[in-house]
């Protein structure tokens, strides 16, 4: 946001508009009430919505982008100035002191949380004000793990791991692997086609060569084939170790 | 001096971190006051250029607050805070347990990112349990190391805390929510979004 | 205690080196006799838990050494975590139960042997159940010696993706990654191989 800068001469009513130095409107709002110069428990409400809507029609006048909570606040507090100034009608609704009351308490937290911000860094700060002592001899805390991580180290961590997820080039290359679902699926095709006892290879697809492909489907089959008999829909037979494995349907689930 | 003087002021010193009034005792064995040895410690220190202090109820030898000027010299320079982080800073402190959207509706504006990131790195701030409300949202609290940065010895110790207490003003709801929930909504979508 | 006197202590104190006599009659300004000084020093501190020693000149505080023995039986040493250690961990504490395949495929690159060791080891995380699919691998889960660690009450109380975000924590500016996906295949396929 531009900054406008009066040259000294602040005629009646007029703003020296700086908005990088507020935090929103309630902050221009405890500005604007600090000008009024007494207890902010006593400050006049009305006058500081004079002020603030002042200050927005300085801003708008000098062409001044607001953001639009600036503008909320305007029309807040244009409403909250016809709550006062007429007289109460529904009783539903909180009439305008206490809503003008609400306001002065805010503004009254916001400024007891600065004071005592300011209080607080003003302290005597280790690291700054106040040293430990500089070339520790390292006895530790017995209670303490010895490895040293904090949650923010944590979360840190994880929060990288979300940004690369995010934002990280995914490339999903060609899968070159023949998978058990699809293995799985192919021979519960195969199922009601089976004559009778057939060897495992006869059913892997691309059974030339001895490519990393061919290699795993026979795996993947073999898995499946697994699969199937601990379901009860397949037999499975082999002579002896590495002979060929055959395999059938289940006969008994037809009859 | 005392034998088991000597070993408590030898253990403080020699540890790079606070030590509890626990991991102490047990050090020096059984039967010990560690209480009045910490006690008579510190009046032993009273006055020197280090001083023997309490944060959270663990005991570490700082150089007396006195002579910060003279020391500063060698200390590097620290990362200004901005005031969005220092007034951040002060709510969560003074009203712990507390949400984000209480903090932003404390502020009248929304958390800008580098604030809370900022506090928790300097080990300030630390999310505490979730509010059993709707939503669950997280809360924000204080850390031992944010009573030992400023030199508090427990959060009861905060500046002015009585005042605030007896003033009402650690009431963290919001008031204005005609106006709040406005600002208070368009920040959240832009958060969530 | 004299004002030179407790400046002098503070420095030597708080210094992460020895100094030398030059350096600290600089600090404490013109016309003070150090040497006295330093020997005053020495003697406040004579038959106490804390020397002041000088070597090679240079001047500095360090626990009386007939205490060492006392002082050295819980020595521990600090180890850092690996970034590929915490980052396990910490897709452990979000994703539990999750089996090492799909940590590894969450992270797009193989988990070393080591790093479930070491968290094993730190007592953070711990096999959960199996899994009952095709091979029933194993699953991770942590401890509540990883809620103890990180002060959580239970893993509720981890903040959440929106929570991070809002915290600053994670933000939205794109980083300059390398290509996740070549690394991921290759991890998969040396696994399940």
């Amino acid at each position: 946001m531009t900054t406008e800068k009066s040259n000294g001469e602040t005629a009646e009513g007029q703003l020296v508009l700086d908005l990088d130095g507020y935090e929103g409107p309630i902050d221009v709002l405890l500005t604007l009430a600090r000008d009024q110069k007494v207890d902010l428990t006593r400050i006049s409400i009305l006058q500081l919505a004079n002020q603030y809507l002042a200050f927005v029609a300085e801003a708008r006048r000098i062409r001044l982008e607001l953001a639009a909570d600036y503008l909320v606040m305007a029309a807040w507090l244009a409403y909250l100035k016809s709550r006062l100034l007429l007289p109460e009608q529904d009783e539903e609704e909180p009439s305008g002191e206490d809503l003008a009351q609400a306001l002065a308490f805010q503004l009254q937290r916001l400024e007891a949380m600065q004071e005592v911000g300011a209080k607080l860094v003003d302290r005597p700060r280790l690291g700054r004000d106040v040293f430990a002592r500089g070339a520790p001899e390292g006895i530790q805390v017995i209670s303490r793990s010895i490895f040293d991580l904090s949650l923010y180290d944590l979360l840190k961590a994880y929060t990288e791991h979300k940004r690369k997820e995010e934002y990280g080039t995914w490339r999903i290359q060609p899968t070159e692997l023949y998978s058990m679902e699809d293995a799985l699926q192919h021979l519960s095709e195969m199922l009601g086609r089976l004559p009778d006892w057939t060897s495992l290879a006869s059913f892997v697809p691309g059974a030339a060569g001895d490519s990393l492909l061919s290699r795993s489907a026979l795996a993947a089959h073999f898995v499946a084939s697994l699969e199937l008999t601990k379901a009860g829909k397949l037999e499975l037979r082999q002579e002896g170790v590495f002979s060929p494995i055959y395999l059938r349907r289940v006969r008994s689930q037809q009859s | 001096m005392n034998p088991e003087l000597r070993l408590l002021e030898a253990l403080i010193f020699a540890s790079a971190e606070p030590l509890d009034e626990r991991t102490l005792a047990d050090r020096l064995g059984n039967g010990v006051d560690i209480v009045r040895l910490l006690a008579e410690l510190k009046q032993d220190y009273a006055g020197r250029g280090i001083d023997l202090v309490s944060t959270a109820g663990r005991w570490s030898f700082r150089t007396a607050p006195d002579l910060a000027e003279k020391l500063r010299v060698d200390a590097e320079v620290q990362r200004k805070l901005s005031r969005a982080t220092v007034e951040t800073l002060a709510i969560i402190a003074y009203h712990q347990p507390v949400t984000r959207a209480e903090i932003e509706s404390i502020r009248g504006v929304a958390t800008s990112k580098g604030t809370l990131d900022i506090l928790m790195e300097a080990g300030w701030v630390r999310p505490g349990k979730r509010r059993e409300t709707p939503g669950r949202p997280l809360t924000w609290i204080t850390t031992d190391g944010f009573l030992d940065h400023f030199g508090l010895e427990s959060l009861r110790d905060l500046p002015n805390l009585e005042d605030l207490k007896a003033s009402g003003l650690l009431d963290s709801r919001p008031v204005l929510t005609s106006i709040q929930g406005g600002a208070g909504g368009a920040a959240a979508s832009e958060e969530e979004g």
